[in-house]
């Protein structure tokens, strides 16, 4: 059906693109949520009041573009001379951005586990880390993961931006075939399709989650 | 300074931009090539360090210049006096031609016949500015610019704008690789020469001088016309001005 | 023995304690009635530390309960408290909600934990549900449930709070049996409750809460047949 | 550390003509969520509809919607729809692009809305006399608005960042497009930049009060 | 006058009304009662044709309600339902909810339908509650007003589906009188529901359903005083 010039070759760099998606996506929302969970915990502890400039700050990755934080973190730390390499910029700002989201998501999970629970906990003794540790860190997490899922997909498409930076991800692998081998419509698709394979099976078994624990046992 | 910095260092990092054919671009293997590349070999050769391409998009050239990613920039940049408040420009290394691209179905045959079309040309550059400022003074048609090179190209080959304006070596790259059927030359724009230089720190003097010392004996001992010859073809531009000194 | 003396709480501007006094002994079983929002829970909470106080102290086994020294979670260990909603902890069986904290609290070893935990569960009789979740449970169930999470830290002193008020009438006896029970093996408690029949059954002594003041205290034969303060007459005609 | 010299003053003689781009991306924001509502609306009907086709043709466009970048989908809408010989201008491939990429997700969350609606209330208008269409119309219809009413101001965020991303499309009027021309002429990344996201920032916000207000006027029940 | 023929009805494998014979002559009261699933509800809802039904007939004034050239819309508009569940459309006021369908269905001018509406409301008491929205109204007081939503179309019949049963005790009253005045004023009317004492009072016939079965109708003295099916004596029994 297709008569195309898109060699196996190609396909391997579409594939390495991919590669490179995943490795952003990967590193950002783990550095992410382990910053998301930090803040959110804070927040949580301190009180609205107290958190407001940590809220602020965090708010700002959540309103301005992610090609703006990306340019503009790029040229942050070239006017530092932090001397990172785009693939760390990317990582270090789509890490922010993911723990912008992530805080929220922590701190409505961890609000939900009813108050007269976690009192239980406290009036067994348990301390206030074990009572985060045994009580709040499971009920949350369970509230927590069909959202954190959506968040892991946003970023993963959202990572198609750090093409600006010069790094070859799946949606810039694309791009440089298609300026050789001028067949746009078949080459987007393909990218298209890889991007749906990898997010679809993770959306799935997010819905699936939401399903499994939304009446929870 | 930074000249040390590379010779005791061993490499020469070049910012070079591999969407812009023939001065940048990629093989079938996807490995750079190119004049820009070419030139940057040369210059690791003289200092006597190896070179590494760096390829950066046009508009992460200053950033990787800025955080010392990259040493020198050999990507094709036109040294405006705008920019040359940022960066430190050499003397013109090379000098583009501006030449009219235009989609056979626009029926465009010259500059002139661009009036009222859509036309477009690669963001920020030379040629988009002065192809912009040229709309505005026709008050018809309308200019739209895109991110790469191959985008604008792409575009006028779908028909999407119908002539562009580009530097004279791009523009025959592109329509030799037979790539874009139905696009062809139709002439030179009346802009002036868009000379562009290497650049790198604007405090950085010695590298600078040295950067100027280079492009002045690239052209001396002939290895400049030897480069066209291998990445362009035909009449070899000329670096100089009449009349003034740079 | 728990000594609460003058002990005063606001929440903001509103003084929910405004003064109370209460000694109970060991062994002693007293009960707490009073309207909506009289403090009863507010004095339970502040018992065993979960909530501040503004002045007075309270000392259980001669520990001031708000003293900066004093170790809470330490001293928690010795009174069990069970609330008016039920607080299992939903991601646990039945068996690991009440091994947890004899675990992670006490240091105990998993199967001497267990030991205890289907010891306290048999006690309450619910030997058979020691792998069901909590959701898949009754009300009364989980209450009971909640009851041997509490005695399987060995406490001391045990306060219950309206532990039968959210459920079902039918589901209200086996609760009360399982107080019942542990008021006749000796345990010093403090109940809140909203259950008369109980509350006179059971007690040595029965306080009545009124709008933050303890206005009257006494044995149940006494407060219940011939009530002194006027408010206590009143609320008792409306109970029954 | 920085022997970076800031040229803020010649950044901020700039600040007019971002303002003007700003419009511009508030404009393009705006038409992307009516056109992306109306559409979203339309998908919901469709996946209501029990028409094998109907409903698969919205499932597609959602799943499309949410499971590819914006950038891919804006991408698409200029040289995707290009090689067919459709010709869209850089403003209404970005329209194209975000309107799709709002329908998607608001169908999505229309969904959501619609389940929250009891169907004694379909029932209750039925019983009135009223027509399926008036009953859905009259009676679901604004309640639905009501659930979904936070999850479209969020989108609305959305479509604002997103505009951002027509300078791959060649579009240079809406405010990224401004920044990034101003940027490739001078170099100064970082100053302008710094007044865009600043901008964004601005525009974000005041759209989120707006949109509290008019919940606060909309939503008295 | 509605006629129900032999009617059977069927969720799934569930045979939920298994063959209704009744008519319900014009000015009469009748009223519904039997246990939980008996099929009461699900009775009402085929009469105006919310549910169809797989056998048998319903004439509503001589119109079979599930012929398939019936208009059903215009249908409804004569028989008025209000259900267990208060379905006050949450996003209107009082006013808006009853005027909503005479001008939408109807087609009245505004003032038209606001006179209407007026009217109605403050028929079942409710004329200082106009602009009030339905979130801030007792459960009472939305039955009351989806009455009042109902009797502004000017229906010939008023189906009422244990319109009390959902109300706290003390709010069942206030809708028993509305009911009791429409009875009085000549309403048509079939009502199902738990209130025997209202079904005693205000009913010409009584109906007692088991298991889909119309088991036994009669005039309520009858019915209540001389139970013949033995099921009914038991619900009655059970019920007092
Ligand atoms: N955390 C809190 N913050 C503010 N006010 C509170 C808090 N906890 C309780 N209150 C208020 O303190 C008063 C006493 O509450 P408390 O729960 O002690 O009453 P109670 O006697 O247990 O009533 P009930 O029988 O309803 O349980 C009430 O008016 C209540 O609203
Ligand atoms: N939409 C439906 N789908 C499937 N089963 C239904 C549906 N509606 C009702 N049923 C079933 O039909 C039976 C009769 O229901 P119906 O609501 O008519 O009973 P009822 O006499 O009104 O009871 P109640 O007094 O509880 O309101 C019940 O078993 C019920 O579960
Ligand atoms: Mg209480
Ligand atoms: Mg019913």
């Amino acid at each position: 059906m297709f008569d195309t010039a898109m060699t196996a070759n190609d396909l391997l760099f579409l594939l390495k693109g991919a590669g490179m998606t995943l490795a952003v996506t990967g590193v950002s929302v783990a550095a992410g949520t382990l910053m998301g969970v930090i803040f959110g915990v804070i927040r949580v502890q301190i009180g609205p009041w107290w958190a407001a400039p940590l809220t602020f700050l965090l708010d700002i990755f959540r309103s301005v573009p992610l090609l703006i934080q990306l340019v503009l973190g790029n040229a942050f730390q070239s006017i530092a001379k932090l001397g990172w390499a785009p693939f760390t910029t990317s990582c270090v700002i789509l890490s922010l951005y993911t723990a912008a989201y992530c805080t929220e998501i922590v701190r409505g999970a961890i609000d939900s586990v009813p108050p007269t629970t976690r009192r239980a906990a406290r009036s067994l003794g348990m301390t206030w880390a074990q009572d985060m540790r045994f009580i709040v860190a499971p009920l949350a997490t369970r509230i927590a993961l069909p959202s954190w899922i959506g968040l892991t997909l946003g970023v993963m498409k959202d990572s198609s931006l750090v093409l600006w930076l010069g790094l070859i991800e799946l949606l810039r692998a694309s791009q440089v075939l298609v300026t050789r081998l001028q067949e746009p419509l078949f080459i987007l698709s393909i990218c298209g399709l890889i991007y749906f394979l990898l997010s679809f099976p993770i959306a799935r078994l997010g819905g699936y989650l939401e399903k499994r624990w939304s009446p929870n046992d | 300074d930074k000249l040390d910095d590379i010779i005791s260092s061993g490499t020469l990092r070049c910012a070079v931009v591999l969407d812009f054919p023939p001065m940048g671009s990629r093989d079938a293997n996807n490995t750079p090539v190119g004049f820009d590349v070419d030139y940057c070999n040369d210059l690791a050769a003289a200092l006597g360090v190896t070179a590494e391409i760096v390829e950066t998009p046009f508009p992460e050239r200053i950033p990787a210049l800025m955080s010392g990613r990259v040493d020198v920039g050999v990507a094709s940049t036109s040294d405006t006096l705008e920019r040359a408040k940022t960066v430190g420009m050499s003397v013109p290394y090379f000098a583009f031609e501006m030449a009219v691209t235009s989609n056979d179905k626009a029926g465009i045959t010259s500059f002139e016949g661009m009036k009222g079309k859509t036309v477009g040309a690669t963001a920020g550059t030379f040629e988009a500015i002065a192809l912009e400022k040229q709309v505005k003074e026709w008050g018809e048609g309308e200019f739209r610019p895109y991110q790469t090179q191959a985008d604008v190209f792409l575009a006028l080959s779908q028909g999407q704008i119908d002539a562009t304006v580009s530097t004279s070596t791009v523009a025959q790259a592109n329509v030799k690789t037979g790539n874009f059927p139905g696009i062809s030359v139709v002439g030179k724009a009346p802009f002036d020469t868009d000379y562009v230089a290497l650049f790198t720190n604007r405090e950085e003097y010695g590298l600078i001088n040295y950067l100027n010392l280079f492009v002045n004996q690239q052209v001396r001992t002939g290895r400049y016309a030897e480069l066209y010859e291998k990445w362009v073809g035909g009449d070899l531009p000329d670096l100089t001005v009449s009349g003034v000194y740079r | 023995m728990i000594e609460i003396q003058n002990v005063r709480k606001s929440f903001g501007s509103l003084e929910v304690l405004k003064g109370i006094d209460l000694t109970v002994q060991k062994g002693e079983v007293v009960t707490v009635i009073g309207g909506s929002g009289s403090g009863k829970s507010t004095l339970l909470t502040c018992i065993n530390g979960l909530e501040p106080i503004d002045s007075g102290r309270i000392l259980v086994d001669g520990t001031e309960v708000h003293a900066k020294a004093t170790n809470l979670n330490k001293l928690r260990q010795k009174i069990g408290i069970v609330f008016q909603q039920w607080n299992a902890f939903p991601h646990l069986t039945v068996l690991e909600n009440v091994m947890l904290a004899p675990r992670k609290v006490l240091g105990m070893a998993k199967s001497e934990a267990e030991a205890m935990a289907v010891k306290q569960l048999t006690h309450v009789g619910l030997a058979d549900k020691l792998k069901t979740y909590p959701s898949r449970m009754s009300g009364g169930q989980q209450q009971r449930m909640a009851i041997a999470r509490a005695l399987a830290m060995s406490p001391d002193y045990m306060l219950f709070d309206e532990v039968t008020s959210a459920l079902d009438p039918q589901l209200v006896g086996e609760v009360l049996d399982t107080l019942r029970m542990l008021a006749s093996e000796g345990m010093t408690m403090i109940c809140v409750t909203h259950e008369m029949k109980f509350a006179r059954e059971v007690s040595d002594r029965v306080a009545f809460f009124h709008k933050g003041v303890m206005a009257e205290i006494a044995a149940p034969a006494e407060l219940f047949g011939a009530p002194k303060d006027p408010e206590l007459q009143k609320f008792l005609a409306a109970t029954h | 550390m920085f022997n970076y010299t800031f040229h803020w003053n010649q950044a901020l003689k700039a600040l007019p003509q971002m303002l003007d781009g700003a419009l511009v991306t508030l404009k393009i924001a705006l038409l992307s969520m009516a056109i992306g509502l109306a559409f979203a609306l339309l998908l919901t009907l469709f996946r209501l509809s029990g028409s094998r086709i109907l409903s698969g043709f919205a499932r597609t466009w959602i799943e499309i919607a949410r499971n590819t970048p914006a950038l891919f989908q804006i991408y698409m809408a200029h040289f995707g729809l290009g090689s067919f010989g459709i010709h869209l201008s850089p403003f209404t491939a970005l329209l194209a692009g975000i309107a799709f990429n709002n329908a998607g997700y608001l169908a999505e969350n229309f969904r959501g809305a619609l389940k929250a609606i009891p169907d004694t209330q379909t029932r209750a208008g039925r019983s009135l006399g009223m027509s399926a269409i008036q009953a859905f119309r009259l009676i679901v219809l604004p309640q639905m608005l009501r659930v979904a009413f936070l999850p479209i101001t969020n989108q609305m965020v959305w479509a604002i960042l997103m505009t951002s991303l027509g300078v791959t499309v060649g579009m240079n009027t809406d405010l990224a497009g401004v920044t990034q021309e101003l940027n490739a002429r001078s170099f100064r990344t970082f100053e302008f930049f710094a007044i865009a996201a600043v901008i964004y920032y601005a525009i974000a916000k005041v759209v989120t009060l707006a949109a509290r207000l008019i919940a606060w006027r909309m939503f008295r029940y």
